[in-house]
């Protein structure tokens, strides 16, 4: 178990290895390689190898360098507590070390859990297709805009997206619309919410995607979808709505306000925080059923008639259309989709309704007490927030940032003035702490 | 076998708009979703785990996808609670993890011969898509207007989305005659339009390309750059490296060479290497020494293209990517690679079925001749392997690729041998009438998409 | 479905006298073991666990076995690292284990209406033999010499053992045509003789001993003591407790009623309470708050024992004990003991089978009537169920023993219910021949004791 | 996931809890119990449930407590690095949450393990039965006592045990010994081994079995062990010995030095140091095939003629021979014993065989660096250690150790000027520490 002068995950004595080598009818293993000596590399990496329990010690000693503080974080990636049971059963090796379910009849087990996955979302969204993963939220959002390129006509390339938009995922929305010539175009928020005079404005024929979040990065609920909805329907455009399957358990339905497409987050449930790891969903209407983007498992027959699971539609896919699929999407976010689905499971429908209740109650009781500090008002928008909030302060907000950092407490700092706040059951038990060092550092 | 549907086994209707704090208005009014018990829970996903393959079941010498083993150690440091942290958190609150990330960058330079490395992308072909993004923003700040990316006909399909995704046509180039680039076919190919060349080595059929100098050269010359697909990198470490081959810029499958788990499709993640021309177009924030030496900072490389995840990529599965170059260090990258090779040769070896194209490496194209590929891979599974990939890539006929991987030992090898030459000689009708060992039998894939049901709602009233 | 056996993946000799530093004479000359690598041994062990049953899998109904979820949360909190230390640190130094034993013995001790606990003994069987071992003690300290165990033909057969095992004669006493203790049967046999009663209540048949008053009574009057075997706890909880019903000395089965992972037969533990008056002699050391109230600390009890194992019991096996309990509550751990009884009243209503006697609680004895109990339960086996205990306790004529426990619900009670049933109605044909669905067929137990071949070494040269 | 007011763990919805209770024919659970008024509780035990996320950080904070020391401590209880995928495998729900193997049928996969658990046993024994487990090693050699006592005729009732045994070791075996009449007794120690003089002519007619440890509690080599089974052997005693996996993998094998019985503990593979929990070996010769305690796995056939695993000789047991059983002992540590298993097949036996001679080097190495130290001498006998040595010290042992312990490392104190050290491979690289602060306090 110490350091290892060959692998140690492969099995092959010397023995073995000379009565394979001398069963191909070679001298070694070198004999085997065909690299041109111009191309050849000597095998000096400089990495030395050391022995599994030495590496946990190393890496253990480097991440307890992350500073131990109590995050209120959010904006789009949220934290809550993911059972044990989680864990327990997504680390099933079965799960864990499989490949894509290329032989159905030897995965029925992985393909059910996708199924349900895929089925849960169903539910949330309302919407009749779900797939069984994207990247993360912004990848999803990317895609969603492709797939807008694809299903829509209209006379220019525009893609409408909030103001208040995290800027890494506007950014990799631009990588995605970059290759398809669209061009990402902001509308102007009100208080919190999307300006949909502002947006009735700017929608048009040129328009192909609309897209809106609920709740927005700062946590607020969208009080106009369906108008938003309506807006983008009368376009022509995709109307694509953001959001988290936390949220989505008590917030108007995506299908009752028109919503084409959901992406979002999904890792709220199944993951930690995991330094911004993520799990995307992407959900649509049955029109765009060939055109979606990523794995779909559906229900089929055996020989025996026995209903089974198969991934399906897979000639929308890379291996098989190439240049022509609906995405570049191979290996997504499987096993990160099963520990969701575990997760959502192990709370049931009532537990993911008391959950995000205390998401919104949660934020809006601290957003009470921040805003009895003098110096500070919260929340900013008058609306009803999930798990998140804005605070304007007197001071530099990015000074303020930096003082409750150095107490223990982690919030961003979004304009000069502007903190944002981040509460979930994970950090509920501290707010205590938190409004103490906001009085002290405000 | 059969588990039934959660939703067959509870549905549970709750009233939101009774418990919920907001207007009516701003809710749903129900929610219907299972509420089974832990106990329940609990059996239901351990039952489904026992009808899933996995490399911890027995061999999985799917070709291209290089099932090895997840060494267990690895799970243990990525589950560390203190790695775990928002993403969001300033750089001096997480210095741990910038560490780490910053050592990752290190080894993975080093072992494609590349300068400069992102691990932002969250798979292999979220890898490719940077690759080629950096690529075009690379000709775009050299006011280089190039539209087309040239693919052998043989690379794997997310080379041809990819590019498509990126904005590029696609020029495909047909095989030479011994399975290779065909120098002359690539000349003819490439131009003033080509921006890069993407190009796997060993190649899909395990074959080294002997000519890639010239290769690079031909790319090159033409103003184009050079891409690697990572996904053969297995075969090469510690014996050749991308960068010294003249490959301007390349992914790492981390699943693939570095041993993370697969999870039935992901996880994964693709970090991208390039050469020092390339490396100011990165994804941001990369992680750099910090200035005094006393730590280390994100920063934004001056033309980087933006972002390709919303965050860092995927975190858990990078850490164990470092956990395992770290275990294998120098000597156990290159027998690694040794290793998948002597396996590869020695299944061929000991199987019936024809090889046409030599001398590969870590993977082999077997020909089902006139059987039907995919039935012989079906059979196989009665006899308790998992199948190579089949039909693919097409330049042999009923291709059977094969990648035993380093990890099986010379009878497990020839425990697969047996089972490849039992279903290769078996009857049509038993091939036809293959798995019936297994939970279900054959699977109808055409009716399950001409009649998709893609949710437990779509089965009711059924 | 067969796996090889280690020894027949790989043996490896090695040279052991080549490599050590010590004379020749002090060491063997060498040692012969498999060598797997990893992969092989996650595959082995992966597979063996799919051939294996467990709750996990499936409705476990063993009566009197209490084969409960296992809450999954307990193992991690009972891998903390920091809860590993070695037993022979200092108090000082030990400060987090000793809270938690103080706190697990305040638990039990109030869950069994008891003073004082124990947390030593490592399994419920070596709680007997602590409990029995302190009731000797008192007598001899008393300079009472009783040299008799009295127990119920229908007790578990580690009570008669244990009794055996401390040197006392066992007298047997026969049930009640009620099934519960003959009080006028008792009075007969209990005497001047008589060190202790031991009993569970409810019984191994379910039933509640009614007269328990009476008996303590009739026990303590003859200077015996009463035992209380925790085997059926779970039925109690919150309803009941020994030390209120007159018990003296129990042991808790930390499986039975606190959800521990039985891990195919062990570890186990069984603290072990008692009243006032045996405290003194409870094995050492126990745990106590220090006088200065600033933390806990180790001690002797007076007249102890000494000890009944090496150091402090199963020690992870505790930490999940209290985790449990921790998390029921005391609403919780009655609602267990309700749902544990609903389940067994529902399931015997839904079964063809006899049960001749009740009201029981949380487990009841069918008969088999003219069929034979072992092999409707072999036959149960091909219906996807665990059985229950079959032939025991022997009151029952070809008993089935049967406990679901709480943790299954209605739609799994009525499978239970139906692979009884059909086991039951099938012929003698099918039962002999059964089971035929399960990995092994049915395992010849007379011809495996007959020749004994307890190792691979055995089976070499067959 | 918070409090509960039922278990968690019962699935019953209202409307499931009346469809049972009214198919039984009762209004309510509480018809269910037949417990008379007088003896019935209210339910009031006083414990709050907790939330599992709540427990989790409870028991981390209370074990956060136990102080943060390098541990140098053995005397028969040994740590050793437990590989990873030993916890992966071991963990599995199969494995963990399934009872004794009483229907073989559909439990082949942990009889086998333990079958080879047995095999492994076998081999470092020499002895030709294993069973698949004691609870730990003091408990192992309480029943070898109950053996002996059961399968010697002789015209006493001594047990003979050194005098350098554990105490708490000693006091388990008078409690198995009582039962029987037995009456435990020491031999002399010479220079850290037995004195083999005082043992022959001690060792007689009255003598029912000889124990000798290899190493001995010291950590010393007995040099002598042939000669104190042939003691044994002549007096027609049971001659037991005890030792762990580690040292019989390059000590005596058992078998050759006439030990009838092998005893010890084994979880120095498998389990950390776990505060003591064990697992403990009980190997022995043919001849007491029927009088071992514990439980037997077995190979034999199913009706298919096909090899098939399963519990044998259970007319042993408890369960079928009551008072007449052979111990009572019914749950073992079937788990750890799996556990163990899988460790020393990761080890192999070259890794059995470096572990050991580090073990052996290490020890050596350190009492050298001690015995440099002036007020400390080490090793204090003239012998070969495995893993252990005692230490001679100028100033009382009990203050030295408390000193070293403020210091941050813990070692034991054996007599008033006797110290003792353990070193493995867990605190090998910790010395440097140990051996400055020993120059410290000494």
């Amino acid at each position: 178990m110490s350091g290892t002068s060959g692998t140690p995950y492969a099995p092959h004595t010397d023995a073995e290895t000379s009565a394979m080598l001398s069963a191909i009818g070679v001298d070694d293993e070198e004999a085997l390689f065909d690299i041109p000596n111009a191309v050849a590399f000597d095998g000096d990496f400089g990495i030395e190898s050391r022995s599994e329990r030495e590496i946990r010690a190393e890496c253990s000693q480097i991440f307890a360098r992350n500073d131990d503080i109590v995050e209120f974080l959010g904006r789009g990636h949220y934290g809550h507590y993911v059972p044990s049971v989680v864990d327990h059963l997504a680390d099933r090796a079965e799960f864990l070390t499989s490949y894509t379910q290329y032989q159905p009849e030897i995965s029925q087990g992985f393909l059910q859990a996708l199924f349900e996955y895929q089925s849960m979302l169903v539910e949330l969204t309302g919407l009749p297709i779900a797939n069984c993963s994207m990247y993360d939220a912004a990848t999803a959002l990317g895609e969603a805009a492709t797939l807008a390129d694809r299903v829509r006509s209209t006379s220019g390339d525009a893609v409408l997206v909030p103001e208040h938009l995290r800027e890494g995922k506007r950014a990799v929305l631009e990588n995605y619309c970059a290759g398809a010539d669209l061009t990402v175009e902001s509308y102007p928020m009100a208080d919190g919410n999307a300006d949909v005079d502002a947006l009735a404005d700017r929608a048009g024929d040129d328009v192909v995607m609309v897209y809106a979040e609920n709740p927005t990065v700062r946590g607020c609920i969208e009080e106009r979808l369906a108008t938003i909805g309506g807006l983008a329907a009368d376009a022509d455009a995709l109307f694509t709505l953001g959001s988290d399957p936390v949220s989505l358990s008590v917030l108007q339905e995506p299908a009752s306000v028109g919503a084409d497409v959901v992406v979002g987050e999904a890792g709220a449930l199944g993951l930690p925080t995991a330094y911004g790891m993520g799990l995307g969903i992407f959900a649509c209407s049955d029109e765009f059923l060939r055109q979606v983007p990523g794995r779909l498992v559906g229900a089929g027959e055996d020989a025996a008639g026995d209903r089974a699971f198969t991934l399906t539609l897979q000639t929308r896919e890379q291996h098989i259309r190439k240049e022509r699929a609906t995405s570049n999407i191979c290996t997504n976010q499987a096993w990160v989709a099963l520990r969701a689905a575990i997760h959502a499971a192990t709370l049931g429908p009532d537990g993911l309704v008391d959950l995000a209740n205390d998401c919104v109650g949660e934020a809006a009781a601290l957003a009470d007490r921040i805003d009895d500090l003098s110096g500070a008002a919260a929340p900013v928008h008058d609306r009803h927030h999930v798990r998140e909030f804005a605070v304007r302060v007197d001071q530099p907000a990015a000074a303020i940032a930096g003082d409750l950092e150095t107490e223990g407490f982690a919030v961003h700092a979004i304009d000069e003035h502007l903190l944002q706040v981040c509460v979930t059951d994970l950090n509920a038990d501290r707010t205590d702490g938190l409004v103490a060092a906001f009085e002290e550092v405000i | 076998v059969h588990e039934p549907l959660l939703s067959e086994k509870d549905e549970t209707t709750v009233d939101v708009r009774e418990s919920s704090p907001l207007p009516d208005e701003l809710t749903r009014e129900e929610l219907t979703l299972p509420a089974p018990s832990e106990p329940e829970i609990a059996r239901h996903y351990t039952r489904l785990s026992q009808m899933t393959w996995a490399i911890d079941s027995g061999p999985y010498p799917l070709g291209s996808c290089t099932m090895k083993y997840n060494p267990k150690f690895t799970e243990d440091v990525a589950v560390d609670p203190n790695a775990a942290i928002h993403p969001d958190r300033s750089a001096r609150a997480a210095q741990g993890n910038l560490e780490l990330q910053y050592r990752l960058q290190e080894y993975l330079g080093e072992i494609g011969g590349m300068d400069a490395v992102t691990l932002q992308p969250p798979a292999g072909a979220a890898g490719e898509f940077t690759g080629i993004a950096v690529a075009k923003a690379y000709h775009e700040h050299h006011g280089n207007d190039r539209s087309e990316v040239v693919i052998p006909a043989s690379a794997h399909g997310t080379n041809f989305a990819t590019a498509a995704l990126a904005g590029y046509d696609v020029v495909e180039l047909p095989s030479g005659d011994d399975g290779r680039v065909d120098v002359e076919a690539l000349e003819a190919a490439v131009g003033d339009d080509t921006a890069a060349l993407m190009l796997t080595n060993p190649n899909t059929v395990g074959l080294f390309e002997r000519d890639i100098a010239e290769i690079a050269d031909i790319v090159h010359d033409a103003g184009g750059l050079l891409y690697y697909d990572g996904a053969n990198l297995n075969a090469l470490l510690g014996r050749g490296r991308p960068g010294d081959m003249g490959f301007d810029v390349m992914h790492y499958n981390v699943h693939k060479t570095f041993a993370t788990p697969h999870g039935g499709g992901g996880p994964g993640a693709g970090p991208v290497g390039v050469v020092d021309e390339l490396a100011e177009f990165l994804p941001s924030p990369r992680v750099r020494e910090a200035d005094e030496g006393s730590g280390y900072e994100p920063f934004e490389p001056d033309n980087t293209i933006g972002k390709v995840h919303g965050f860092t990529g995927n975190w858990l599965v990078l850490i164990k990517t470092y956990a395992y170059i770290a275990r294998l260090g120098d000597e156990g990258l290159a027998d690694a690679a040794a290793k998948a090779v002597l396996n590869a040769n020695y299944l061929a070896e000991r199987i019936d079925l024809d090889v046409p194209y030599g001398p590969f490496h870590h993977e082999f194209a077997a020909t089902a001749g006139d059987r039907d590929a995919a039935d012989v891979a079906k059979r196989m599974l009665d006899f308790g392997v998992h199948p190579p990939t089949t039909k693919w890539p097409e330049m042999v006929p009923e291709a059977m690729l094969t990648e035993p991987t380093e990890i099986e030992g010379q009878s497990s090898l020839d425990d697969l041998a047996e089972a490849f030459n039992l279903a290769y000689a078996d009857s049509d009708e038993a091939l036809g009438a293959a798995p019936n060992r297994t939970a279900a039998s054959r699977i109808d894939q055409v009716s399950a998409a001409r009649d998709p049901r893609l949710s437990w709602q779509a089965l009711d009233g059924e």
